[in-house]
């Protein structure tokens, strides 16, 4: 599946990344991401999820082909 | 209620409330007046030159643009339910924004002054905290950083749960 | 604190802040950005088609020029004060207004937005309450009336003493 | 002393016009109008008084020369 990353993220992940790995809900998501970069935690945390432009909760389950986009807060205008 | 549909968006746009060119703000204004709206209220959101004590060179937005400007049009239409807004447009900027130029657009427009203030003030709240939409500080230093985030979470302990202007 | 005398009167009138000329709010508009200004709120308000359920042809606003421009320009200085704001204008037009045509515009501008939205309303409340400016409504079935007078000293007692919006 | 007065106020008066009666105060200059129309009484009440562009109140002392305005409520905007 594919990852899409905003704003401040992109200083701790690529723009856009495969996960190859299995995983089956934004909670086991998170828990790779954090894997490979520790340091990401906090502002993870403050994240939320979207796939197929749709806000999803933690145990929304993934499917191999979704794209997911990480939210980081807004802060617009 | 589809008022908030009815400004054209640019034609090299593909996004009705997200604009990578400047917002066109005399155009936007000339589209809001409405024979039964008596009151119409512009807000917008520009480029200041200092934040936090530090010179600013210019603003750069990102928005996630798809799930923004629906969100924005989503917005607009509750708020034109809510007020019975003859009209209601909203437009935000990506890309680097100059001190002085607008970042964000609101305009509303209702028979009394009431409505289109308290409509117009929920409107640009809601997309500062919602709509996936960042801004990045350039410093005239050099330097630069994502900024003025949203962070009502440390106070509600939900991402999706805001402490908005209009409210208190 | 003298923001608010910048911007230029059109050649043709002598009180700054009325005008027997349709109000220019595209110029108007654009003096107002400010670099030190994140946040600009206009209001407009405009001849409805309709009032307490009649149909409206047009409006005529008559005003004691004098006295209207200078209380105008006072109410602008102390909201200046009070809101430190960066730029305040107001223009009220006298004589035949038609549907969709501005009668009045006020213009703030701030570092932050709840400043600028707060001292919008101050302002358009106090002309609309204190100045001496009359609204004349002429119907469609060629009647007219001398209307939507401020109400105020029915509850207050006092013709100095007004209820406004922004208060409540 | 002239007189000018506004809005609905030229529906029961003239435009512009000379009180010839010696008229000390706001008070006095208030008794004569409504002896001259009664009609405008309940108008009367509600409008208020200006010399030289200034508000004034009842007790004002008048001189010959004074322009007295008088000054319906407002309904700007």
């Amino acid at each position: 599946m594919k990852v899409q990353v905003y704003a401040v993220l992109k200083e701790y992940f690529h723009n856009e990344f495969e996960i190859d790995q299995s995983v089956n809900t934004i909670r086991e998501l998170n828990a790779v991401l954090l894997d490979q970069n520790p340091v990401a935690e906090k502002l993870l945390h403050l994240c939320r999820f979207a796939v197929n432009d749709e806000f999803v909760d933690n145990n929304f389950q993934l499917n191999p082909d979704d794209v997911i986009s990480i939210i980081p807060p807004s802060s617009g205008g | 209620m589809t008022s908030s549909r009815l400004y054209p968006p640019a034609a090299e746009d593909s996004f009705l409330h997200i604009s990578s060119l400047p917002l066109e703000i005399v155009s936007m204004l000339a589209s809001a007046h409405h024979p039964g709206a008596g009151a119409v209220v512009l807000f917008s959101g520009e480029t200041r030159n200092n934040s936090h004590g530090r010179d600013v060179d210019y603003l750069e937005y990102e928005a996630k643009e798809s799930m923004a400007s629906k969100m924005i049009g989503d917005i607009l239409d509750e708020a034109v339910k809510k007020w019975r807004l003859k009209i209601a447009i909203a437009r935000h900027r990506t890309g680097k924004v100059a001190v002085c130029e607008s970042a964000v657009i609101v305009i509303t427009a209702s028979p009394h002054r009431s409505e289109a203030y308290e409509a117009n003030r929920y409107i640009i709240d809601r997309i500062k905290h919602e709509v996936p939409i960042w801004k990045c500080e350039y410093f005239t230093d050099g330097t630069k950083e994502w900024g003025g985030n949203c962070n009502c979470q440390k106070v509600t302990g939900d991402a999706n749960k805001h402490v908005y202007e209009w409210e208190t």
